[in-house]
């Protein structure tokens, strides 16, 4: 019994994220605008971008084969299942067994692998040039991750996340100076992964500059709203990683309605407070130039190498 | 009787010596096969002596093995692959005879010192010899080095042959029959084909003066 | 038992004498594999009977070879381990080579090559079950020879015929090492046997005992690849036939995993803590240039082969984790660490023999080898194209595959490198988890690169035009390592816990630490991590079926319509604009430039009349990678330069050269002498 | 500082409004729009860009510019269509997916304007592509322009 209520909270929880991501995406434009002193759209346009996309008819290249088909739906469901893996609201998480933060990192790797893959299909040299970018970026990104990682297992003892949050929420003294340091790699890695400034910018026409949406130039109508919406899932899982692993103040033990509301009103903020950082940073700094970014992905690696080596001091 | 039986070896010894030394002083191919015969049957004596007094029975078959392949056989041989290459006479060889007789005596000399511990441990009345056989096989190979014919090399290495014998039977009465065996096999073995070598240099260069072979190096 | 023993070689012989007396023709070819495939399929069924069992299979054959006390056949569970692995693998590579090898009809010799093909397989099914010294090398230098000549079936290429030498002169000094080790150890102990030597081994002293593992490491790990001694593996490889690449690579250099483990842990049962840092160390070394140097490379084969310098770097990362935790008397890491090892290495036997077959399905279609003439293969042959996929997700680690599985253990095995209580040694287990993430992650950027650039977009050559699927019985063997693939992928808890078995009792690895996991989901000890791979890919097909169906239920638009690439509306599209294998790299390149050092020159040539325009601009820019410059250019420029001199002793005439002769001699007589 | 906003930005953002309910019908309030130059001398450019700035900010009525025509429901084109311009337009044309719509932009557009019967010169936009709208000027207002889209995304 317990089980199918843990099952249905977990569906439910992804639910939700799937549901909040486009809006986050909007939240992040609009503050973006407003920051421009622009009225700019509404928070919600993203739903409606998707909606129309849904209904727009699908052009597909002739070279393209069935990988280019098949693309969207593996790099939306490898994201969905990472949505299900991660603690949004519960920290005794029903699929905790199933995946830990290994399983998730290597889940978003599948997605960018086949979204590379379907970028490389249709032939063009933008499709190449996205593709060749993103699995540098992602390829070089790699072990910032796992060092961070490292660093949240040691403190944790485990890399199952339901394990590490409950630990960090355990008490003060679970977070420690290596903990910041791993957030503030991690928050480098995020800004890489999800195709922000200053990696790179989504809002950008010039195809040379373009790392994420140089892929999905080929995509259009049901393939590109998923693409998308898994574009938007990402970053949710990745803020949401971000708040929940290194500030899990908030997120519910128990299953009472209480505990699931302060949980939800929580997991808002921290949303809200991420993508006003991310709007800030976007507003405020230029892109780098493509063989500069290594270096920031350097600096992040470095990072999450102090991270290590504190925590292992502090042990 | 010891006394006798030694003395004998002794006598035996310094004969196989001698022939072997005549290779140095003489020039002429059917000279070295003549010297090469007789110390063969020389050699072949003093295994009969060694087996007669140390009474040991292979040693008879080995003479007779000596006797029949090294003082017949190849003898005729040599002298029908000489008798083809027609009289050439022993070009200058690379040391001249006075010097050649000179490092004999040193290296027959040097081959008592180096026995001198072998005579010294063994108490077999044929000891004497030894040094007389090693100094023998220093000498032959010396003549193997110096001369330039190489006929005169493979007379040259069938000494060397007799030398290991003689040092066999004198050291240790004889060595068991199968290395003995053995060794005859590979002497023949070594003959046969040494005498197609020396036809192949005869084709390549007329002439079987080893001299012309580092035309092949370069 | 024995049945089996004796129907596994003759298996192997049969399809040895088939290639022999009929070498041309399709019935030729079908009875070396078949007799192939029965070898391999006999020493499978063995090898699972001895590990399912536990009782080591024992055939004493002294009458054979009367010295060093004869052949003898002891196959314990490790040795069972490794003969299951080279007959599973034999059973696709035979399949496979009934119809690859009528490419070579005309060209090299089908006797020479299938015979040695199942000598090959025979030597290497022995080396596990040796039981002493001297079959284990005997079969050893079985192995190499017969590689040896199959790397040369083809050799009407002068590369072929240097990477055979370089193959040569490699393992044969990889032999004197692990001759070496096997003597030092023999010392003490009454025979040459496993069992006296690893008795012995406990008396040997401490120098003694680093001096063996050392020699033992040069010697295996010169076998298997590791970073220092892996040049031959990117020559050898790519010139030998596609199934015994695969073959090669896939089982031959885990036989070198197999004598590390044999010496290191089971003989001398595991030493000071430097061991496992240096195997860790290594490792993690070969694991990122490895990689690195794969990205570079063109030619698919030995991209391939390059993976597989990699992969080696992930079990020496695994297996040296372990001997490090069983040095600290940490039983239950120790085991994971070693089960880690073992387990990538069955992994990497699957998807490399996939791969490697993939790309000669690949290269007997189009002919040639360098991707930049391939593309457009996924409509051509699309079999093959999904079998390489599956290959290229494993060996990326993508979750539902084995290759995750195996490397969330040699993760999971490093994390828990936090128990270890010295400091400095513990701090090489963080570095190693950011080496094997960072090669993991380029080796997902090369496998795109791989797959992109061969099976995607427009063909870039008209061979590339014409290609054609891969004949049935190649496709039978790549489906079978597919599945093999996914099923190892899927069922970690069924193997996991036969790999923890192979190691009991060997250097205190207690049969108590072996329960590693239990139930559905994969659950480590100490590191407590846990992940649940039949769960997740459940997870993930059924979600791939609810969104289609979701989209259909919502009403989603259906129309499509085929149109152009989309290229700022230029007109028309020709191959040269894709993107090639080399541009693809050129973001790592630029990023590893210092590891790389390419070279750069650039040649214009301007026209006559005016130096403002050109006539032609040649650009060249090659990668001599730094590590042979280093470790072996110099040593053979330094021997030819000795060579020459000690030429000069050669004058030619045979007077000086008896002359040497008499003189060695004389100088003899006189130290026996006087030397006393 | 720019001169201060017109007396008539009422009337504008009552436009802006119909076009905000209009374009909702259609595409419900997400318009994506790609600007193809067939050959203009990019007056026209600088008024489209005018239509993201704060001043009219279209972006607040879901109409969005993208950088590929996949995406785009809308083909914004300006100037006359020149010769090595004609295939491309029409590749750009048919790599739009349906429901799609043409707004030619610029006297150029429609008449050639001023660059008529010049060698380069191919014809006017409507003889390549299906046109919905046209907007007058040399160059046109950005609310013009917005007009434009309006009419065009009315009649559909």
């Amino acid at each position: 019994m317990v089980a199918i209520i843990g099952f249905a909270l977990g569906v439910s929880q992804a639910a939700l994220a799937l549901l909040l991501a486009p809006g986050l995406v909007g939240l992040v434009r609009w503050l973006k605008a407003r920051l421009q002193n622009r009225r700019g759209a509404p928070a919600w346009q993203p739903y409606w971008q998707l909606a129309k996309l849904f209904r727009k008819e699908v052009v597909v290249s002739s070279n393209a084969s069935w990988l280019f088909r098949a693309a969207p739906f593996i790099v939306f469901t490898s994201t969905v299942a990472v949505a299900l893996l991660v603690p949004l609201l519960l920290v005794p998480l029903p699929f905790d067994g199933v995946g830990d933060l290994l399983v998730v990192v290597y889940l978003l790797l599948l997605g960018t692998f086949f979204l590379s893959l379907a970028a490389l299909d249709p032939g063009s040299a933008f499709g190449g040039m996205g593709a060749s970018r993103e699995m540098t970026v992602a390829a070089l990104a790699e072990p910032t991750v796992a060092l961070a990682i490292f660093a949240l297992a040691l403190s944790a003892g485990s890399t199952n996340l339901g394990q590490i949050v409950a630990r960090t929420m355990s008490g003060p003294a679970a977070v420690s100076p290596g903990h910041l340091l791993a957030f503030l790699a991690l928050f480098i890695v995020t800004l890489a992964e999800t195709g922000r400034l200053p990696i790179d910018n989504p809002a950008t026409h010039l195809e040379l500059t373009m790392i994420h949406e140089a892929m999905v130039l080929e995509y259009s109508g049901r393939y590109l709203a998923l693409i998308e919406w898994a574009a938007g899932l990402k970053l949710l899982i990745f803020f949401s990683l971000l708040s929940n692993l290194f500030m899990p103040w908030g997120v519910a033990t128990g299953i009472t309605a209480s505990a699931i509301t302060l949980a939800v009103a929580s997991l808002l903020v921290k949303l809200v407070v991420l993508a006003a950082v991310v709007a800030v940073l976007e507003t405020r700094i230029a892109k780098l130039r493509l063989f500069r970014v290594p270096e920031l992905l350097s600096v992040s690696f470095v990072l999450a190498l102090l991270a290590v080596t504190s925590s292992f001091l502090l042990r | 009787m010891d006394s006798a039986f030694s003395q004998l070896c002794v006598l035996g010894s310094s004969l196989v010596l001698i022939f072997g030394l005549i290779l140095l002083w003489r020039r002429g191919v059917t000279a070295y096969i003549n010297a090469f015969m007789w110390q063969s049957i020389v050699l072949a004596a003093v295994t009969v002596i060694v087996a007669r007094f140390g009474n040991v029975a292979e040693l008879y078959w080995v003479a007779v093995c000596l006797l029949l392949l090294k003082g017949l056989v190849i003898p005729r041989l040599l002298r029908r692959m000489e008798r083809r290459f027609s009289a050439e006479r022993e070009l200058e060889p690379y040391v001249n005879t006075a010097t050649s007789m000179v490092v004999a005596g040193l290296l027959v000399l040097f081959g008592y010192a180096v026995t001198r511990p072998l005579v010294a441990l063994s108490h077999l009345p044929t000891r004497v010899g030894v040094p007389l056989a090693m100094g023998l096989v220093l000498v032959s190979l010396f003549v193997v080095i110096s001369r330039k014919k190489a006929l005169t090399q493979v007379v040259g290495f069938l000494m060397l042959e007799n030398g290991l014998a003689l040092l066999a039977v004198l050291g240790t009465y004889g060595i068991p029959l199968i290395v003995e065996l053995g060794v005859f096999l590979d002497a023949l073995m070594g003959f046969l084909v040494m005498q197609i070598f020396i036809y192949q240099i005869h084709e390549t260069f007329e002439s079987i003066d080893v001299e012309q072979l580092n035309r092949l190096r370069h | 038992m024995r049945t089996l023993f004796a129907l596994m070689l003759a298996g192997y012989a049969l399809g040895a004498a088939a290639a022999v007396v009929i070498p041309r023709g399709r019935g030729g070819r079908g009875l070396v594999a078949a007799g192939a495939v029965m070898g391999g399929g006999a020493g499978f069924a063995l090898a699972l009977q001895v590990l399912l069992t536990g009782a080591p299979f024992v055939l004493e054959a002294p009458a054979m070879l009367s010295i060093a006390d004869g052949l003898l056949f002891r196959i314990d569970r490790l040795g069972a381990l490794f003969l299951g692995l080279v007959g599973f693998l034999a059973v696709p590579c035979g399949l496979y080579g009934a119809a690859y090898s009528e490419g070579y009809e005309g060209r090299a010799s089908l006797r020479f090559l299938g015979s040695m093909l199942n000598l090959f397989l025979l030597t290497m099914s022995l080396v596990p079950c040796a039981g002493n010294v001297l079959t284990f090398l005997l079969m050893w230098e079985g192995m190499s020879l017969t590689s040896y000549f199959l790397v040369l079936t083809e050799t009407d290429e002068p590369e072929t015929v240097l990477a055979g030498g370089w193959y040569l002169a490699m393992t044969h000094a990889g032999l004197v090492f692990a001759l070496a080790a096997f003597l030092l150890m023999a010392t003490g102990s009454a025979s040459t046997t496993f069992g006296d030597l690893r008795a012995a081994a406990p008396a040997l002293s401490p120098s003694a005992r680093n001096a063996v593992f050392l020699l033992a490491l040069f010697g295996f790990g010169s076998k298997a690849g590791i970073m220092p001694l892996h040049v031959w593996l990117p020559r050898a490889h790519p010139a030998a036939p596609s199934h015994v690449s695969a073959l090669m690579s896939g089982v031959m250099i885990k036989l070198g995993v197999y004598g590390l483990l044999r010496v290191g842990l089971d003989l001398l049962g595991g030493g000071p803590a430097w061991w496992g840092a240096l195997l860790i160390g290594l490792g993690a070394l070969s694991a990122v240039i490895g990689v690195l140097y794969a990205l570079m490379e063109h030619d698919l084969k030995r991209l391939l082969a390059y993976h597989s310098v990699e992969n080696i770097g992930i079990i020496f990362i695994g297996i040296g984790a372990g001997l490090m935790f069983q040095t600290f008397g940490l039983p239950a890491l120790a085991t994971l660490g070693m089960v880690a090892g073992l387990y990538h290495t069955i992994n990497h036997a699957c998807f490399k023999g996939l791969l490697f077959l993939g790309a000669g399905s690949v290269a007997h279609a189009l002919g040639t080898r360098n991707m930049e003439e391939m593309g457009g293969l996924i409509k051509r042959m699309p079999r093959t194209a999904l079998f390489f996929l599956v290959g290229a997700c494993a060996i990326s680690a993508l979750p539902p595959l084995n290759g995750f599985a195996s490397e969330w253990l040699v993760f999971q095995a490093l994390l828990g490198g936090s128990a270890i209580p010295q400091l400095e040694v513990a701090v090489v287990m963080p570095i190693a988890v950011a080496m094997l993430a960072l090669a993991s992650g380029l080796a997902a950027a090369c496998f795109v690169k791989a797959f992109g650039i061969t099976f995607l977009a427009i063909p870039r050559s008209a061979l590339a035009e014409q290609a054609h699927e891969a004949p049935r019985s190649m496709q039978a063997g790549m489906a079978m390592l597919a599945m093999a693939c996914v099923v190892l992928g899927l069922l970690p808890f069924a193997v996991v816990p036969i790999l923890g078995s192979t190691l009991a009792g060997m250097g205190g690895v207690t049969p108590a630490a072996i329960e590693l996991t239990r139930g559905l989901p994969l659950q480590v000890p100490g590191a407590s991590g846990q992940m649940s791979p039949p769960l997740l890919a459940l997870g993930l097909v059924v979600l791939l079926t609810l969104v289609p169906l979701g989209l259909r239920l919502l009403g989603a638009e259906r129309r499509g319509r085929v149109g152009d690439t989309w290229g700022c509306g230029r007109i028309g599209q020709t191959p040269r604009m894709e993107y090639t294998a080399t541009a693809f790299a050129e973001p790592l390149r630029r990023v590893f430039a210092e590891l790389y050092r390419p070279t750069r020159d650039l040649s214009i040539d301007f026209h006559p009349a005016s130096k403002y325009f050109v006539q032609s601009i040649e650009y060249r820019s090659e990668i001599h990678p730094w590590i042979e410059r280093l470790l072996y250019d110099w040593p053979i420029r330094g021997i030819r330069r000795v060579a020459v001199r000690v030429r000069r002793l050669q004058a030619g005439s045979l007077h000086l050269y008896l002359f040497y002769l008499t003189l060695a001699f004389l100088v003899l007589l006189t130290m026996a002498r006087w030397s006393r | 500082m720019t001169e201060p906003l017109s007396p008539t930005t009422n009337d504008l953002v009552r436009l802006l409004h119909e076009v905000d309910d209009r374009a909702r019908r259609l595409f419900g309030r997400a318009l994506a729009i790609r600007e193809v130059d067939a050959g203009s001398c990019n007056g026209c450019e600088l008024e489209i860009t005018g239509l993201t700035s704060p001043v009219y900010d279209s972006e607040r009525f879901g109409v969005h510019f993208v950088a590929s025509p996949r995406h785009a429901d809308l083909l914004l084109v300006t100037g006359p269509v020149t010769r090595n311009m004609a295939v491309p337009l029409v590749k750009t044309y048919e790599a739009t997916p349906a429901p799609k719509l043409v707004v030619a932009v610029g006297d150029c557009a429609r008449t050639c304007g001023v660059f008529k019967g010049g060698y380069g010169v191919a014809g006017s936009v409507d003889q390549f592509v299906p046109v919905d709208a046209f907007v007058d000027g040399c160059p046109p207002e950005p609310a013009a322009i917005l007009r434009g889209i309006l009419t065009a995304v009315g009649r559909r």
